[in-house]
């Protein structure tokens, strides 16, 4: 059965978690990032291999206390500005950052999902990534000698992405590029999926990827979920929100009037087309 | 003779789009990087072979993709694979025969800032950060780099090694298990530079037209080496141009 | 453009390789294992996760040196005698064995794929496996301290695989179970394909893997190259054969009457349906 | 009251499928396993979920598969997954409720051999090995056995470990670091056995209809324990007897 979104995040997020909300470019679930402001979370520990926007709004609104990541920008646009002023001004609250690199967290999610404690990779090798992260690691190869990079498996409390469809018992369907979603799915305690639709049966679909029901928490039904970014076979990217932002972003009182508008919005209806 | 003028960023794409040889793996990151292997896999290069870090392989895009995970990229690849694939099965496993890499700041040893500049813990400017180009330097069997030629992007040190280009000289890259060559060429909207086959420095190699070598000098960071015979780019072509114009958007 | 398989095996495998056939009961590349025989390649380590009758077939010919496995047997059958018989009692050749669980296997594999020298994971402790495996080495976490097994890379000199289709530049596609295929092609140093028939245009297909034509070195068609096993799509396995193959198998002259008939039986004609 | 009469290998099986609960997670192997499950899908567990070490998750085959990469559980699963995604995502990571085992020995500790009967180097038998077994024992939450019951499989201490069951006892299983609680029952085509409690030592806790404690002793290699009380496992009923037996072909 889909919960309405704003049961959903009530029942599995809390102050104080680890969150990752993913979806690389594609299928991300903004909608939910949004609820989570409305909500008014703080403290949370926020984890994305590239926060972009909805990741600057909810820095900008305060709820997170640190950010785990790679690469943090407006992609195709420029600058994360609330991002930016969190970590050299600690506006609105400071926030702590652990960055990493693409591969290292890719591997630190399929470590999660794996139930391994650390992943190895060939990766930082004399970047000044190592020195200001303790959690990269060197480790020696037991048959060649070999020294690689070691990084810590990470399971987020909470992992929310964003799919195109559900069953009706909650087995869920992504397809187009489906990213790290997979891996940061499987690598959490408690998993929230947001869909575009609900049908009776999922139809295979090339390139698909398939969440059993029995690895999701929670469904919630929520079309135009991952708007302004897109959901393949259903809407395209809205590249003008995603310009816009800059402006709203770049200055504070555009932000704060911004947030002003979003948590007096009364939450998407959490029934869709589909429910 | 061509006819046509120019901008300085379009001499930089067009020169970048040649580095790339017909049949390579190449992998583009948005911006620059994809702009000018979309120009090249449309002139000279029609079995350039792209990967894109959000899992698309050998996508040919009608047009610009907006991002690294546009839908047109999976419309039109051979395959969609995974991100730790991607990293892992391709990048890591020494696959990818280029990779195309911007800068904030690069130094005179091609070593490559996209994190911050100033004080990491008290930053001047924070940057977005690695994505994939820690690995992209590591692994690549070449690496090109392309940007903005200015004093403050051309510096003596980084500020922060985001990404290793020849460390600091000679030897570096292989006590350190890099498995590729690093950078061979940075390409900037001014002209081109090469790492010096025995000092790994930086060397101003070739100028775009009507560029003097003093130009580049000014805008450097460092006291400069110059090859003793430099390279005069070649003009942009009228296809050359016509295309990039298409997929910009400036035609 | 198409190899003939006789050449293609000429081409690629040579005495004394590391061979992995792989194909998970499903797909398994049967025809290029009757041509190695043919071809009377001796000295080889031959890699499988469950090495069945093929491998079966080529240990009785005496092609291999060494086997490398991790479950040894006729699927839904019974045991394999010529392998019983090459461990047991050196016929016809001494036959090494170095065997791990499949989770190895697959893992070992993975870090092939990967560019890595050895995988982790969780398996092992407490088997005898390990005092009889010079390749399972214990690691510890640098984070957590937990101690997990390692095992060594596996990076065969030759991958040979069957798969559904070609398109005519050599790209590869294979869907229904596939196994530890990927990881065992992008694994090697050289890659063969055999395939039903090489098609125009590859239409996707759900819960496909495609193999890009510049990690392949060659594709045969060989129709019907995968018999007695099954080619999702194309046909069925053919259980009687397995069961055949016990008898046939037990008894080593029945055995080198079969050997004699099929080295002297003509290769299958190179070009199949889709050439 | 049943009529029927049955084999011991059915009354085996039929216990086996008895111990699934719907809506577990249930690792399966080919053979008796197989068709255990299938037992239980059909009967009292309709949501059973089913995962094939070939990478098939959630199948409902509507015949029995032929091997553990049977095309009838691709064309019915929720989805097909690779090998190493089914050891690393789902076994390892502990999201695995039942694995369903067989064994060619068997010992007072549930230790489990499917690879050599006799010296390691020198062997009386060679079995078919490992496959999935050490990890199934390891990880998933608990273990049933399935096996025939006579002296030559269940021995005092097997001549080798493929996979550990409770290995000399007490506290073992937490020493090595697995995770699952290893062996639950050993289901034979005599009765049923389980760990004791305290000393881990298997112990024969129910009969299957028509055998007596004696039969039991007399087909194991080992001083066995007998529970104070003993059940007496349930006649098959006819639905159990004729599904069990449209799958296997014996009706």
């Amino acid at each position: 059965m889909p919960l309405p979104l704003e049961e959903a995040i009530r029942g599995l997020v809390h102050d104080g978690d680890t969150v990752a909300l993913e979806g690389f470019t594609h299928l991300i679930p903004v909608a939910a990032g949004h609820e989570i402001i409305r909500q008014g979370l703080r403290e949370l520990t926020l984890v994305r291999m590239t926060p972009d926007i909805v990741y600057d709004q909810l820095i900008g609104a305060g709820c997170a206390r640190k950010l785990v990541f790679s690469w943090g920008g407006n992609p195709g646009v420029g600058s994360l500005h609330r991002f930016r002023d969190a970590v050299t001004h600690s506006w609105p609250v400071p926030l702590e950052i652990e960055e990493h690199s693409h591969a290292g967290m890719a591997n630190r999610y399929v470590a999660g999902a794996s139930g391994l404690p650390f992943a190895i990779l060939r990766g930082y090798s004399g970047t000044d990534l190592v020195e200001h992260n303790p959690h990269i690691k060197a480790i020696a190869c037991p048959f060649t000698g070999q020294e690689l990079a070691a990084v810590p498996a990470l399971n987020p409390d909470v992992t929310i992405i964003h799919a195109q469809r559900a069953d009706t018992v909650g087995n869920v369907q992504l397809w187009g590029i489906t990213g790290i979603q997979k891996e940061a799915a499987l690598a959490a305690e408690r998993v929230l999926v947001t869909v575009e639709e609900v049908v009776d049966h999922l139809d295979p679909v090339p390139g698909q990827v398939i969440l059993p029901s029995r690895v999701v928490d929670a469904v919630s039904v929520v079309p135009g979920g991952a708007a302004p970014s897109y959901a393949h076979g259903y809407y395209e990217r809205d590249n003008t929100a995603y310009k816009a932002w800059d402006a709203i972003g770049r200055d504070r009182e555009a932000f704060t009037s911004w947030l002003a508008e979003l948590t007096h919005t009364p939450a998407p209806e959490p029934a869709g087309r589909g429910a | 003779m061509s006819t046509a003028t120019w901008t300085s960023d379009e001499i930089m794409t067009v020169t970048a789009s040649r580095s790339l040889r017909d049949g390579m793996a190449c992998f583009v990151g948005i911006g620059l990087p994809s702009t000018a292997a979309n120009v090249a896999s449309r002139t000279h290069a029609p079995d350039l072979w792209m990967i894109y870090e959000s899992g698309t392989m050998g996508a040919s895009p009608d047009h610009l993709p907006l991002s690294i995970g546009d839908g047109v990229l999976a419309d039109t690849a051979d395959a969609v694979i995974s991100v730790p694939e991607v990293f892992n099965y391709w990048l890591q496993a020494g696959r990818i025969d280029v990779g195309f890499l911007g800068a904030a700041q690069i130094d005179r040893y091609a070593n490559i800032n996209t994190t911050v500049i100033g004080d990491y813990d008290d930053p001047k400017v924070r940057l977005p950060g690695a994505g994939g180009a820690p690995e992209i330097a590591a692994s690549c069997r070449e690496v090109v780099v392309i940007m903005r030629h200015s004093r403050r992007a051309f510096v003596d040190r980084v500020d922060f090694i985001t990404s290793v280009g020849h460390g600091s000289g000679p030897g570096e890259r292989e006590r350190l298990g890099l498995r590729g060559d690093g950078p061979v060429r940075v390409i900037t909207d001014l002209g081109v530079l090469e790492p010096h086959p025995l000092t790994r420095e930086l060397t101003l190699v070739g100028l775009h037209p009507g560029v003097q070598v003093d130009h580049v000098r000014a805008a450097t960071g460092w006291d400069l080496c110059v090859a003793d015979e430099l390279s005069r780019t070649p003009e942009p072509t009228d296809t050359e141009l016509s295309v990039l114009r298409s997929l910009t958007g400036a035609d």
